[in-house]
């Protein structure tokens, strides 16, 4: 007993993840594997925010200041971390060049001069060829941006960073300025684009592109973990950081990761005791594992899937019919043909977020008539026929006109028995025969984006922990916009709730907006997601954020 | 003289699942040791089938539903398929018609000579390499050393006819068989190729049959006649006999519309009328009835045995009987009526 | 025989080209782009990273770039792994491909091949249906089916047969049935009809009439003339199977190319596309033209260059 | 015959068939440069050993091929670089008979259809005028009324040539090429065929092209005959003229070689073989194509290509020695 | 009598006997030898059948492909059930849902469960204001004594299952949304047939239309043919159905008739180019081309005819993939739409639930391969039918 071998964990993490570099991650894959490889100023577990390479926080009184005090702890190659590698790896998040997919999540952060770093854009202009670069012989070699000005500010990026409220007082201590008081930005930062990453391996050769973080001889992580293998496609393996700061709560030695990707194929090794834990499960299997086993475990994810209606199309503009239809649906058949542990969708902000008093966000805000099995279908029959006088037309009329528009959902199958359940419903219930279609997942969002659909799924899982990053989806000209939901109060609403340093008020803000949202309904929430997983019962003390990843820095295995 | 070869009623079927091809309807003959036996008639008169059930190959779905082959003095028929091919390119072997299609493309000419060679015998590979050289050069193939390694389609239509008989006579068999080894051939090949057989029957000692449709042939190089029509004998002859005397119609059609060589006027040709009979459903008595010019009534009921006009000469027509009307040419002799 | 290998080759060359071509223009003209995202990208985001990968360039310009870089054996960069080049992708899983495949072209071969003779020399036997009805279904059940029965009723159940990845030898049995059903279905058939055309043939007689025993006329005289419509099937076979399988290597985890067939076209990772596309068409040309030699070995009247059939 | 009227002049005539490419570039001199008149009326006989360019010639004349040098007169008029459209209207005066009567019908067709076939497409005639010519031509080809309606599968090698002859008379031509008609069919029914052919020629004053290796039936049709080894023309002559005073020591063996069908004849004892095998016309080298077989070859017929003269009247051979060797 | 036997016979006679070859028509000919082979009827008779099934069985269900019951979802063809006491009987369905069912097998009704006691594994379920209790313990021990669940109701504990019976209410079963399969897969027959009847038409319009082309013209026009087929070989379906799907915005069959139609024919043009090559040659087509004949007709009459043996074999050995290639079309996004689904789309969807459900998978498979083992057998005794080898002389 005790050895390494024991004492290592076989995981099936998924699909291969396209990196694992934090700044440059977009993908919950690679999170899971940054989960344990870095730490940010900040750990979450379980909904609950714990200390990690800041020893603790101050935020100032008019809240846009927050200061962190680092503790000493290193890399893992021995050196120390400072509070100059988080400027450094912030900045790089932020830089146009970097190019990081999720640098938008700092237009959340509310960190000063943050987004117009990140939207930092000099649109070259052929004309005047300003920023192409041509070696000697008159040949174009590239882009370069160095000497190049943003088209609205009219700064250099290097002179766009210099202005971002980030700051190294001394090595332990960083401040941070905000534009905005922001409740959750201590949270924020367990988020993985936040987490550091140190400059010289960053930097070394054939580290380009976050090759670095996949390669044991280049990565330098802090960690409980850190990488000492890495095969591409197949799977990776992780050893304790024996540099961590916290590497005595630290009790699992190695971990065996794989990238199987199919949740049969990995379902079958994790029966064959080939896995420990696995991130999924067959939803076939599911009744049978909540019934029989200890191993299975199901979390609410802070998302909901719903529809959008097309409320650019004159079909859709009137109210009570959204309601009608949102109040038809059986949403406990549709969570149980899925079967994934989801659950039935109330509103549109899910369970987990809680408000200043304490107060869970989404009970607080009360369900809108809308039940979670049965027991709409009156309502909605009743708010159908108004529906029809206030359009002018019959009940049979509406019938008609309604009948043969399409509900769009991109290829897979759980969206097409979401949809053949849904078109059931509206037809049992209200008589409305919609047809359906689905498409290949970039074309789907490229019609949907386009305002190109009738009826559209939609779903939205926010990365971190305010009902704000859910509502605010819905403002006017929002990117995911796509009911095209445009009402000045509800942006005011928002707005004003951002602005705000009484978390009281910000809280009332967004209450508000929920309840115009609902009552104009033009989404149909259908459920809230879930997170499924097994672990073996003698795997012990895993944690898992809200946000979804999978934490084994204090797990223990008890074989 | 002893006979080397007698097939006694004969009877080859094909049982297709469209039905029955009775492709050899009771034939009887045999060959004198050193003989030359010739068989002519027309295409699908049962001439292969006859040789291919001497040699023990005919496919499925045919059979030999009766008869007996014998081998100087071993019934064939009675053999399986392994006992069998101890007879077949040794004892007996056989030619056959194209030699396009007959000699496996995709070996060397020396690898299937000597693939035959050591079938049969002890000798070792450069034993039979020898004996391969000597074969070809037997049968007339120049600069034989280089030519054995050639793939067959680099051999003219004529060389790859010797080599088929050299892999015949590879074994000095007894028995060969040509089933028309000439008609793809050109004439001044063919002469070629019959002068070869002439020569290597003095050679080897073997006794010879040869199926041919053409007359001429016949006449070149045989003994001995057998004329078949549908799958029966019409006539069996000495050669001198046949064609000074045919004593069947259908050999004297045969002999009629053949162009003769008469300088002047144009003469018209005398065709046999009519067409060939279908083995499928073959006319009940003699199959050429149909198209002959002396059909009797009992032709078109009953095929006529074989009636003993000489020695040599043999003919199963009606016209020989006593009660039949005379006919010019024709003989009567005695004969049952059964 | 140079100057028809160098045709072959500039018509190949112009093929390559061609298809390139077109899996480039097709794939500029579908919505979407390699940075599509469930949770869109700000457009800001997207310009940076258009830039970057020098997707900003006129659709031309990237057209001429991307055609000078093939012709240097240069794939580009692939859009969605980060770092690594289409050429880093193929070296990546190419070898993966490559073994599972080799493996199921030997199923093929070694059972599909002898199953075709049995039936052939049986023919209208029991033996030949039971063959040609399993051959029948064989060609119905589709490869993800077969992995799947497999996956749950072999490997999972037999503790010493590993479900997943290549490390055991054992493990190659699965994904290579899975991969093999089809063809050794079809290589069956095919062997089946070809030996029975064969078996007619008068050199066939011929050898029997020689008197050779009935194991050299099959396998000597008939086997070597029945394999070419066979080779003809397998060679381009031969270029689809060592690509690989979405299906089977996603089902058995196998790091290999064939997913990227697929996935790349989900992410728009217009590069790898492109440089997977002309990497099998190459395989495919290569092998069409092995299948051609191949001939030649097998019928020395099948000359190089001058071929009735395809 | 009285008035001789050329129908058909070929001059020069060539044809190659030509594969592989580069370096390994074949030229196979099917046909290499051949002359010959066919006059109205008469039959034209051809005869030569396998794959000495019968065919080819029969195939470039009726444009199948088209010719590789060399001039094809039909009726006054060059056909041999004519277009398809061009062609159109000589199609129906040249017509073809092929050899092998179970391949030149497709079997696929009725026997209506494919007479008809020629009818439809020079739109000679339609609905029961048409059907009336098609019962009209089985009978000319001594077939019957009912079997118009049938499939080729159910005749005979005979019945089936007869059908062929009958598609090719439909179009009304003026010139057949008969391609080894008889070849292929039984000694029975050879001769039915034949006198067929020539009580067809009586009828309608029809010139044939006749194509055989069977010396002894195109001595019988022929007025005139034409032999050919390797792609050349070796002696024109008129049948009787061949068959009595043949020049040409390739002539004169392959006379020698035809089997007698008579066990007492004496000609056997007076017969030359050949020795060797034809060659090959690939890449052909300069000289008489003959001279490798030929008994009286000397150096110069290796090198120097005798050209075909006129020996006697209307008797062409072509050979360095004739005279030598026929002691003219 | 001995006279008359001896008596010359008039020609008449003699024509009479002679040779009367069977008057068939080519097609009855053929049809004659379909007819004699065995396994070729019963080809057609599974393809008779096949169709009856696709054409006519939906008018004898009940239900539509679409209805749903969301009472009854994956419920299998056969299941056990459990005496409650004297009030009927019930079902535990792999969802752990409670289905009341008659004695026959029809289903009654889902009864609903009250409690989910995962700890001691008891679901507890009321019917009729009663608890049942349902114990499911045992299917974790590894020695179960033959017990499966243990059924308590009023007291009274039912250890073993009163009997298997077959399901009355779905003869197939029923999917996860509650749908009759039976009723889904004779529905999906339409639309595979169809597809396979699409396929097969594409494949005998362009595909051999082109590759006879191809094939006569030979040379540059041939290379060219040929260059285009290998591109459209090459590309990824993908790639290209996704193309069409944005080029094409009407849904439905059609669509898929476009995309098979545009892709689908590229081995049948490369089958019927080779037999062409051969058959250009043959002596019959030179007649024609002698006589002038258009080469459009000489394609028609004279090529196509003639390799309809191996294009018929080709075809059957079509269906299957055409089968899966529309499954996965509309998994893209072509072609018929949800909640209809053809045998492919089935098949495909059962397989997630293959050790759950495997009647889902193995009612469609059972399907596609009956089908293609009939058509298979119909189109080996067609070939060989049609061969004009098999019919010389
Ligand atoms: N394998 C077979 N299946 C069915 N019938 C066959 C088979 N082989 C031969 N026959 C039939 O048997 C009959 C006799 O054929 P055979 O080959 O002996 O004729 P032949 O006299 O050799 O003719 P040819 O001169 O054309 O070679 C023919 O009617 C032929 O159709
Ligand atoms: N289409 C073709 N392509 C290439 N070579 C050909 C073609 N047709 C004929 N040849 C060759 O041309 C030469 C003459 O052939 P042709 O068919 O004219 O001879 P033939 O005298 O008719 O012979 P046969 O008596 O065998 O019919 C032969 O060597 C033949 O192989
Ligand atoms: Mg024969
Ligand atoms: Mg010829």
């Amino acid at each position: 007993k005790g050895s390494v071998e024991d004492n290592t964990l076989f995981w099936n993490i998924g699909a291969d993840p396209l990196t694992i570099d934090p700044t440059l991650n977009g993908a919950s894959d690679g999170g899971d594997v940054i989960n344990q490889t870095f730490e940010g100023l900040v750990r979450e577990i379980n909904g609950v925010v714990y200390p990690g390479i800041a020893e603790e926080w101050e935020t100032s009184t008019d809240g846009k200041t927050v200061t962190f005090t680092l503790r000493e702890s290193n890399w893992s190659d021995g050196t120390p971390l400072t509070a100059s590698d988080f400027v450094y790896s912030w900045k790089r998040g932020m830089d146009p060049r970097t190019a990081s997919e999720y640098a938008w999540i700092w237009e959340y952060s509310n960190v000063v001069g943050s987004l117009d770093t990140v939207y930092w854009t000099d649109v070259c202009d052929n004309a005047t060829d300003d920023c192409n670069e041509y070696d000697d012989n008159g040949a174009l070699v590239g882009t370069d941006y160095s000497d190049d000005k943003d088209d609205t500010t009219g700064l250099t990026i290097t002179e766009q960073l210099a202005l971002v409220g980030v700051k190294a007082i001394n090595d332990t201590t960083l401040e941070v300025k905000l534009v905005n008081p922001t409740a959750y930005f201590v949270s924020l930062m367990a988020f993985y684009h936040f987490l550091p990453v140190k400059q010289s391996a960053v930097e070394a050769v054939g580290g380009e592109d976050g090759l670095w973080a996949k390669n044991p001889a280049l990565v330098v992580s802090n960690g409980p973990f850190k990488l000492v293998k890495y095969t591409a496609g197949e799977g990776l393996r992780l050893e304790k950081n024996e540099e961590y700061w916290n590497k005595k709560k630290v009790y699992i030695a190695a971990i065996e990761g794989d990238f199987v990707d199919l949740e049969t194929t990995a379902y079958a090794k994790y029966n064959a005791g080939e896995y420990d834990f696995i991130p999924s499960v067959p939803s076939m299997m599911i009744p049978d594992l909540m019934a029989l086993s200890d191993e299975f475990y199901a979390y609410p994810l802070l998302g909901t899937y719903y529809y959008s209606f097309n409320l650019d199309k004159p079909e859709w503009q009137n109210a009570k019919l959204r309601k009608a239809l949102a109040l038809a649906i059986n949403r406990e058949d549709i969570t149980e043909a899925l079967s994934g542990g989801q659950i039935p969708a109330t509103g549109f902000v899910p369970r987990g977020f809680i408000d200043n008093e304490g107060k869970d966000f989404a009970i607080e805000s009360g369900n809108y008539g809308i039940s979670t099995g049965s027991g709409g279908e009156a309502e909605a029959v009743t708010l159908f026929a108004e529906a029809a006088a206030e359009m002018g037309k019959t009940v049979a009329e509406l019938r008609t006109y309604l009948n043969g528009k399409v509900i769009l959902y991109n290829t897979n199958e759980g969206h097409r028995m979401v949809a053949e359940l849904v078109q059931e419903d509206w037809k049992q219930v209200l008589g409305v025969e919609l047809t359906l279609q689905n498409q290949e997942w970039a074309v789907f969002q490229n019609t949907r984006k386009q305002g190109n659909f009738d009826v559209a799924r939609g779903g939205w899982l926010t990365d971190f922990m305010d009902p704000a990053g859910m509502l605010a989806i819905f403002t006017t000209d929002n990117a995911y916009n796509d009911p095209n939901y445009e009402k000045s109060a509800y942006d005011t609403l928002l707005s004003e709730s951002q602005a705000t340093t009484d978390m009281a008020l910000h809280f009332q803000k967004l209450y508000a907006a929920n309840d115009m949202l609902m009552a104009d309904m033009p989404i149909v929430p259908v459920y809230y997601y879930s997170d499924i997983m097994m672990a073996k019962s003698y795997l012990k003390d895993w944690g898992r954020s809200v946000l979804g990843s999978v934490d084994f820095t204090h797990a223990r295995l008890e074989r | 003289m002893s006979k080397i070869l007698e097939v006694k009623n004969l009877r080859t079927t094909f049982f297709t699942h469209l039905g029955e091809v009775q492709a050899v309807r009771g034939i009887s003959f045999d060959l004198d040791e050193g003989g030359i036996l010739g068989i002519v008639g027309e295409s699908g008169s049962g001439k292969s089938v006859t040789s291919l059930s001497i040699m023990g190959l005919v496919d499925d779905p045919g059979r030999i539903v009766e008869g007996e082959i014998l081998f100087e003095g071993t019934d064939l028929t009675k053999l399986d398929q392994r006992e069998m091919t101890k007879f077949r390119g040794n004892e007996i072997s056989m030619i056959f018609q194209d030699p396009m299609t007959s000699i496996n493309p995709a070996f060397t000419v020396g690898n299937q000579l000597r693939e035959v060679i050591m079938a049969h015998s002890d000798l070792n590979k450069e034993q039979a390499h020898e004996r391969a050289l000597e074969l070809l050069r037997m049968v007339g193939i120049p600069d034989p050393e280089s030519r054995i390694k050639n793939y067959p389609y680099q051999f003219s239509g004529g060389m790859r006819q010797r080599a088929l008989i050299a892999m015949a006579i590879a074994n000095n068999p007894k028995l060969l068989i040509a089933d028309e080894p000439t008609t793809a051939l050109d004439v001044t090949i063919q002469a070629q190729i019959l002068e070869l057989m002439r020569d290597l029957k003095d050679k080897i000692q073997s006794s010879i049959i040869l199926i041919t449709h053409d007359l001429g042939v016949i006449s070149e190089i045989c003994d001995k006649v057998i004329v078949m029509y549908g799958g029966m004998i019409m006539e069996k002859a000495d050669i001198n006999s046949l064609f000074a005397n045919p004593q069947h119609p259908y050999t004297r059609g045969l002999l009629l519309s053949i162009p003769t060589n008469v300088t002047g006027k144009k003469k018209r040709l005398v065709p046999i009328e009519g067409s060939p009979p279908d083995l499928m459903d073959p006319p009940s008595g003699c199959p050429f009835s149909p198209r002959c010019p002396h059909a009797m009534e009992i032709c078109l009921k009953k095929a006529a045995p074989l009636f003993k006009i000489s020695e040599t000469q043999e003919a199963s027509c009606w016209l020989h009987h006593k009660d039949a009307p005379e006919v010019k040419g024709f003989v009567k002799v005695e004969g049952d009526l059964s | 025989m140079i100057g028809y290998y160098v045709k072959r080759l500039l018509s190949a060359l112009f093929t390559l080209f061609l298809i390139a071509t077109l899996t480039f223009f097709m794939m500029r003209a579908i919505p979407g782009g390699p940075f599509t995202r469930e949770k869109p990208l700000p457009p800001q985001i997207i310009a940076q990273l258009n830039a970057k990968y020098n997707l900003d360039d006129p659709v031309i310009v990237q057209y001429f770039s991307y055609m000078k870089g093939i012709a240097t054996f240069d794939l580009g960069p692939s859009f969605k792994e980060l770092g690594l080049t289409v050429n880093d992708l193929i070296k990546q899983g190419f070898p993966g491909s490559m073994k599972v495949g080799f493996v199921a072209v030997m199923f093929i071969l070694l059972f599909g091949i002898p199953l075709g003779i049995i039936s052939a020399l049986k023919q209208n036997k029991a033996i030949d249906h039971v063959v040609m009805v399993m051959a029948t279904i064989g060609v119905t059940v589709p490869s993800f089916v077969v992995a799947t029965l497999y996956i749950y009723f072999i490997s999972s159940k037999i503790s010493w047969i590993p479900i997943t990845g290549l490390s055991n030898p054992l493990a190659y049995i699965g994904p290579a049935i899975a991969l093999s059903g089809y063809s050794l279905s079809y290589v069956a058939r095919l062997t089946r009809s070809s030996m029975l055309e064969v078996l007619r043939q008068d050199y066939v007689r011929t050898a029997r009439a020689n008197g050779l025993s009935e194991w050299r006329v099959i396998g000597k005289h008939a086997l070597k003339n029945a394999l070419i419509p066979v080779i003809t099937y397998v060679g381009p076979m031969i270029a689809a199977i060592l690509t690989g399988s979405f299906v089977v290597e996603r089902i058995f985890s196998i790091n290999g190319i064939g997913r990227y067939f697929v996935e790349s076209v989900n992410n728009r990772d217009y590069t790898v596309i492109i440089g997977m596309t002309v990497f099998y068409s190459a395989l495919y040309i290569v092998m069409v033209l092995l299948v051609d030699i191949g001939y030649s070995l097998i019928d020395p009247r099948i000359k190089l260059g001058k071929r009735s059939g395809d | 015959m009285s008035e001789r009227i050329p129908l058909l002049e070929v001059k020069n005539l060539k044809k190659h068939f030509i594969s592989g490419i580069l370096k390994k570039r074949k030229v196979l001199t099917a046909v290499d440069g051949i002359s010959f008149v066919i006059y109205k009326g008469e039959t034209f006989g051809l005869v030569g050993e396998s794959g000495c360019g019968k065919t080819t010639i029969g195939r470039t004349i009726i444009r199948l091929y088209n010719p590789t040098e060399g001039e094809v007169f039909f009726d006054g008029d060059e056909i041999g670089q004519m277009s398809e459209r061009e062609l159109k209207p000589y199609r129906k005066r040249m017509q073809m008979i092929f050899q092998d009567p179970y391949a030149s019908l497709n079997g696929r067709m009725t026997v209506t259809d494919i007479i008809a076939e020629g009818i439809d497409t020079h739109h000679l005639l339609e609905g029961d005028e048409k059907q009336e010519r098609i019962y009209e031509l089985l009978e000319k080809v001594g077939l019957k009324r009912e079997h118009a309606s049938r499939y080729p599968h159910e005749f005979s090698g005979g019945q089936r040539q007869r059908i062929g002859i009958a598609r090719a008379l439909a179009v009304n031509p003026e010139l057949i090429i008969c391609d080894e008609p008889i070849s292929a069919l039984d000694v029975s029914i050879q001769a039915q065929v034949v006198n067929m052919l020539e009580d067809l020629q009586d009828e309608f004053g029809l010139t044939y092209l006749f194509i055989a290796h069977d010396l002894s039936m195109v001595r019988h049709i022929s007025d005139r005959i034409g032999v050919m080894y390797l792609g050349k023309m070796m002696e024109i002559t008129t049948a009787d003229e061949l068959y009595e005073n043949a020049l040409h020591p390739y002539t004169k063996s392959l006379l020698s070689a035809i089997p007698i069908p008579d066990p007492t004849s004496s000609i056997r004892d007076r017969r030359v073989i050949l020795k060797g095998d034809v060659g090959s016309p690939i890449n052909p080298k300069p000289g008489c194509r003959f001279a490798s077989r030929c008994r009286f070859a000397k150096p110069n017929c290796f090198t120097d290509t005798p050209e075909l003269r006129e020996i006697n009247e209307g008797h062409f051979a072509s050979c360095h020695y004739i005279e030598e060797i026929n002691g003219i | 009598m001995r006279n008359l036997d001896f008596e010359f016979v008039d020609s008449s006679k003699k024509a009479s006997k002679e040779q009367t070859r069977r008057s068939l028509t080519y097609w009855k000919d053929a049809w004659r030898r379909l007819k004699k082979n065995k396994l070729a009827m019963i080809g057609l008779v599974g393809v008779t059948l096949i169709i009856l099934f696709g054409v006519v069985g939906p008018w004898f269900m009940p239900y539509s492909y679409s209805d749903q019951d969301n009472r009854f979802t994956n419920i299998p063809p056969r299941f056990e059930i459990y005496a409650i006491a004297d009030d009927g009987y019930v079902f535990l369905s792999s969802q752990y849902n409670l289905i009341l069912v008659s004695e026959k097998g029809e289903l009654l009704d889902k009864l609903v469960r009250t409690n989910m006691d995962a700890i001691n594994k008891v679901y507890t379920y009321s019917y009729n204001g009663e608890d049942i209790e349902v114990d499911f313990k045992n299917r974790l021990l590894e020695d179960d004594g033959g017990i499966d669940l243990k059924v308590t109701y009023k007291g009274v504990t039912s250890e073993y299952p009163t009997k298997t019976v077959s399901n009355k209410t779905f003869v197939w079963g029923s999917d996860n949304l509650g749908r009759d399969m039976l009723t889904r897969v004779m529905y999906g027959a339409r639309i595979s047939l169809t597809v396979a009847f699409v396929a097969t038409i594409v494949n005998l319009i362009i595909g051999v239309t082109y590759g006879a082309i191809s094939g006569l013209e030979g040379g540059l026009v041939d290379d060219i043919m040929m260059r285009i087929v290998d591109v459209i070989n090459s590309i990824p379906l993908v790639l290209y159905v996704i193309l069409l799907m944005v080029l094409i915005d009407n849904r439905g069959l059609w669509t898929i008739i476009i995309t098979l139609g545009s892709v689908y024919w590229v081995g049948m043009a490369r089958l019927v180019r080779g037999q062409v090559l051969g058959l250009k040659e043959q002596e019959y087509v030179l007649a024609a081309r002698t006589i002038g004949v258009s080469k459009a007709k000489i394609i028609s009459k004279h090529l196509i005819p003639n390799t309809m043996g191996p294009i018929i074999v080709a075809m059957t050995m079509m269906i299957p993939s055409a089968v899966f290639t529309e499954a996965f079309l509309s998994f893209i996004g072509l072609g018929v739409s949800a909640p209809m689904a053809s045998w492919g789309t089935l098949a495909n969807d059962a397989l997630a639930g293959l050790s759950t459900y495997p009647y889902q998978l193995f009612t469609p498979s059972l399907a596609i391969a009956f089908t293609m083992l009939s058509f298979n057998f119909l189109g080996d005794g067609l070939r060989s039918a049609l061969d004009p080898r098999l019919r010389k002389g």
